[in-house]
């Protein structure tokens, strides 16, 4: 797959702690256990972790609300995130900000960001620090096939451009904005082409495949640092609700069981298997051991003490 | 009289304007099919078709300014933002545009747009997503301001909003979207401007709107029973905002408490206290002008947090008892 | 020309009625007659002449801060024009909006935006409601260059496109956003391409030419009330500074003689005489007609009462 | 000591924290070669280089946004907004992004960002070129607001804030940039939430800031020759408020006069009325809180309005000397 086993076995183990992890998180709702919403990427785990994994830690993100893929990705610590997904303490923000917007600076996630769109520029901004302190660093701003028709993305994408900024733009384009189909939000089909209008390079792949969006990330970092920004375009589909509360009116069960044919963490496992860089029961261990890693990040979390109500209005300012 | 929640009374009177007027249509983000984030719109694209209730990109500056535009070229529009946050992104279309418009074009065009939108906090969708921001359109001049409190006046207030001939922003409130009141039948309209009495006192005029209209009942209540009648008074629109009532009240009981769940510097508190201060009310004060608002904060997820920095019951049953008992230690800054 | 003469003399006069009142007008500034900015299109008047031509009395249009040629192009009374220019009670906004917001609901002129960007969105709402009421209609929208990076451009284009529009989006482009030159905002050199980004035709032409803008103007017409909106680039050059107070350092005096050659109305005249459409002697009586239709406006202008200021407060609210 | 302008003095500032700190940049529209639509950054371009001046596109979402991106990232950005009435443009950016990154993100980030912005009427640049927004931003809990009135305190806030960790909306008066005063070499700074007494008085409090202070500083100078002596407070920074001069201002005159450029309603006069009618100042008001401020209308074009519509210094001075000699009489509403 020309890419080495130890990073094969990576990309394995935090897909599958993805799913895991959301799972699980979709199980404490049930239970009642979180107020609030979330918003959970089943079967787009090849992107958030195919990008980021092909990242260095100096490189830097800005993630989505549909980013537990970005952050586990990037390097980001289960038990911190489920401890900010039950408003913990502990968690990420202190409790404050939920899992919208996880974020963690000592691995270079700027955060998720609960505007659609709103976390384009600021990648952007981030881009620019590190091409002014002429760090041998990108930046990779995740957003979905919605938030391209924000103004934002516009602004931000002409901005990289013209000053040549370290910056890989991915849209994880899911088909959907909530639940609006792409062929309602766009009169375009390949959303690739939008990268024309600001004289960069602009190419889609299959977001279901790990691999390549590995490999294309890697290969993209090397001519973003040259060349500046480009723009990735990753098709892959929600399996989920957009939210918590998605009556899922607006697609058909087909459709659905279509895409769920070409589950990536499945269709990963079956070429890791087919191509005999891994045992079925290699990855076994690995589903075993990210279901032990969720267990104990719930089981942190659950013990974790709660905000303290005199530390309400902290971090307002610094 | 019929029962209904304040979601379905907003519905209610938008397919109702819709029946009466075909110059009235319904933008938004996920108002179709899935309809609404909260559900408001249900139904109502099979009952009025694609043509008037139509989903949009993730646009809101242009779902605004497509508003905008259609109201100067002579249809109604309402258009949804679906989170009351999200007004940020479409900040110039509302008020450099659909609040500028007639003015700065010599009163050559109207614009009847109404922009719905869901406020406030309490639903754990922490800080982009539970602002109450009525202050920033209660201070642009050309744009009116409505804050339902019951399903009733949702309805009445809504229909009002659509036949107006300005820009509307009317501001619903998430929390009271499933709770229930009496609505009349059919086509009756709640005139902006016009505060209501909700309860009747002669202690301490409690000066409110939007969702802490409820709370400050209960805490009304609350203070009954310990012998001191508030009067609540509900706002209901922040712009225009009856001025006349506010002194009305503040002149009959003496003693005023002015409750809002935004955060309390800059908001609309202010206005309401430099309203009182600078009119004949001021004669009749008998104490401060008490403030009870949401905390200088952005709103945080945690529930616990999330409930601690905005007005609650207990808390303002212990002001009006302060205010009416002349107990009150007045901060020094 | 394959034009109409009437409508040849119609296209000159109209482009010199467009130059003397710009010319007046900064003739009126200089003489601290005015308080306030403008911003002059002399250069550019094929422009909005052009496109305004080809349209009939119930197409709109939304203009530009830059835009005496589109409403003189559309048929906007120049002496009312004057007056609001000079603040007056009897200009198009009762000296209440300026130059910079100019309209004349009576010829479908939206107006004139302060907003770089502003108008475009609004633009679609225009078109929004001809198409809703099912009429034979078209919005044109003028915006510039500059105006091209604003997120409001990208919102109102994808939107249009998607709900497939009668509206003309039409990019002055003089290529520069005040002193930014093109290169320096766009990493783009033909602004039409972004019309790929939402699957609409888009086309640049020469923006000097006044009859290829006419021509293409009522063209694109005809296609846009079956197809949905195009994207119309006209290339120009604003020969005067971006506003009153411009020391123009940002350019060099042989670029702008350069295009002082190009002068679409000097272009035009020669044209016309060498065609034999008309000689010169009728062109210099347009031109006296101009220069007379002008004066009259300054003395309506000049004549007319100022706003009472006991009414400074009306009109905030209908 | 030097006398310079507003403008040279902002330039001063921010050059020398350039000089000083190499991670200070400044972005802007036309802030390059053209030197800013008010020439505040002329030369800047020559002595730093397009890495640390640089022309941005017209795109106000992604100016701010690259600053709040940079700031997380550890840069010092500062960035310009041609005119204040643009922030609408870039309004997700400043509230929803920058004033909500360090809370939301559990401190894990700061913002230290400066948004500049020229602010205010008098220009006859109309409705979209002429507001005074800063009541939004005192709304939004996260982002600090300077108004400075004279150039010493232009220099000493902008250092200030560059120098400060959060985000700063800096709103530099468009009407003072050619006023001239005396202004320190080198390195000091003006402390936030420090407001300034500009004249000493005794019978009434005019609160004020931004470039109404010299027309308060004008109006009392006149009242003086009637023997009224009015106290004149700056506020120079709105967020934070300097609650404690407030309070002392009020108590020592009785009477107070609020005035701002903005729009009354729903302005900063509000929350100032608010602070003294809650606070222990309110029991030595001899009269009620008065507000003199702009008009609740958008910017007309036409000089005559324009000037009609935004306090002056005979109607400034006119309510001193009403209030000193009580024959306000108060409006019902
Ligand atoms: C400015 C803004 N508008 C609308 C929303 C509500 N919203 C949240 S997610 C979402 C859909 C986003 O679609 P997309 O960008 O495709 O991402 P996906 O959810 O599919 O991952 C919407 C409309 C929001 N959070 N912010
Ligand atoms: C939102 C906004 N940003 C900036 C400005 C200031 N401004 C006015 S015109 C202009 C240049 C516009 O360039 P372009 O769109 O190419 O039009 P042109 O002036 O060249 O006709 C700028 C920056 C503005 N009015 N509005
Ligand atoms: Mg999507
Ligand atoms: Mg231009």
């Amino acid at each position: 797959m020309g890419v080495p086993r130890e990073t094969l076995r990576e990309l394995y183990l935090k897909m599958a702690q993805t799913r895991r992890f959301e799972e699980t998180a979709a199980r404490l709702f049930t239970e009642g256990k979180v107020h609030g919403t979330a918003h959970f990427c089943i079967g787009e785990e090849a992107t958030g972790v195919g990008v980021c994994s092909a990242l260095a830690p100096e490189d830097l993100i800005a993630q989505t609300h549909r980013g537990h893929n970005q952050a586990i990705g990037k390097g980001m610590d289960i038990r911190r995130m489920m401890a900010e997904f039950l408003g913990k303490e502990t968690g990420y923000c202190r409790g404050r900000g939920g899992c919208m917007h996880i974020a963690d600076a000592s691995v270079g996630s700027l955060g998720a960001n609960g505007i659609v769109g709103g976390g384009i520029p600021i990648a952007v901004g981030a881009a620019f620090a590190q091409n002014y302190r002429g760090q041998d660093a990108i930046t990779v701003c995740f957003f979905g096939d919605g938030a391209a028709n924000e103004g934002a993305f516009h602004e931000a994408l002409n901005l990289a451009s013209v000053w040549k900024l370290p910056i890989l733009f991915v849209c994880v384009n899911n088909y959907y904005a909530m639940s609006t189909h792409l062929s309602l939000h766009m009169n375009i089909k390949d959303i690739s082409v939008r990268a024309k209008s600001y004289g960069i390079p602009g190419f889609s792949l299959d977001g279901n495949d790990v691999v390549a969006v590995y490999t294309a990330t890697l290969e993209a970092k090397k001519r973003i640092l040259e060349n500046g920004p480009e723009l990735m375009v990753l098709n892959t589909y929600r399996i989920m609700g957009h939210s918590k509360s998605d009556p899922q009116t607006y697609r058909t069960r087909d459709e659905v069981e279509a895409w769920k044919k070409k589950d990536p963490l499945l269709l990963f496992r079956n070429r890791l298997v087919e191509a005999g860089e891994f045992l079925a029961s290699d990855l076994d261990a690995l589903d075993a051991q990210a279901a032990r890693d969720v267990a104990e990040a719930v089981e942190y979390a659950e013990s974790s003490p709660e905000p303290k109500v005199e530390e309400a209005l902290q971090d307002v300012l610094a | 009289m019929r029962e209904m929640t304040y979601a379905e009374a907003i519905r209610e009177a938008l397919s109702e304007e819709m029946r009466r007027d075909e110059s009235v249509f319904f933008i938004g983000e996920d108002i179709g099919v899935y309809g609404g984030a909260f559900g408001v719109s249900k139904g109502m694209l099979a009952e009025f078709g694609p043509k008037r209730v139509r989903d949009t990109p993730i646009s809101e500056t242009a779902i605004v300014g497509c508003g905008v535009g259609a109201a100067m070229a002579g249809l109604r529009p309402v258009v949804e933002i679906m989170f009351s946050d999200f007004v940020a992104v479409a900040m110039d279309q509302i008020v450099n545009q659909a609040a500028k418009a007639r003015f700065q074009f010599g009163g050559q065009f109207s614009v009847p747009l109404v922009i719905r939108t869901p406020s406030g906090s309490g639903t754990g969708a922490a800080e982009q997503h539970s602002q109450s921001l009525e202050a920033w359109f209660v201070h642009t001049p050309g744009i009116k301001v409505a804050v339902p409190s019951t399903p009733a006046d949702a309805k009445g207030l809504l229909i009002s909003a659509i036949r107006d001939p300005n820009p509307v922003l009317f501001l619903e409130q998430k929390l009271l979207y499933r709770t229930k009141g009496e609505v009349p039948e059919g086509d009756y309209t709640v005139p902006f401007g016009q505060a209501a009495v909700r309860r009747e006192g002669r202690d301490v005029a409690v000066i409110t709107y939007g969702r802490m209209v409820a709370r400050c009942l209960e805490a009304a209540q609350a203070a009954a029973a310990e012998g001191i009648e508030a009067e609540v008074l509900d706002l209901r629109t922040l712009a225009p905002m009856d001025r006349e009532a506010i002194i009305r009240t503040v002149k009959k009981c003496g003693r005023v408490l002015i409750v809002h769940e935004a955060c309390r510097t800059g908001g609309v508190g202010g206005e309401i206290a430099a309203t009182i201060a600078d009119s004949e009310a001021f004669f009749w004060l008998d104490a401060p002008v008490r403030r009870l608002c949401g905390e200088d904060t952005p709103i945080p997820y945690n529930r616990n947090l999330e409930d601690s920095i905005v007005p609650r019951v207990p808390g303002i049953t212990e002001e009006i008892l302060r205010l009416a008992r002349r107990e009150a230690s007045w901060p020094r800054a």
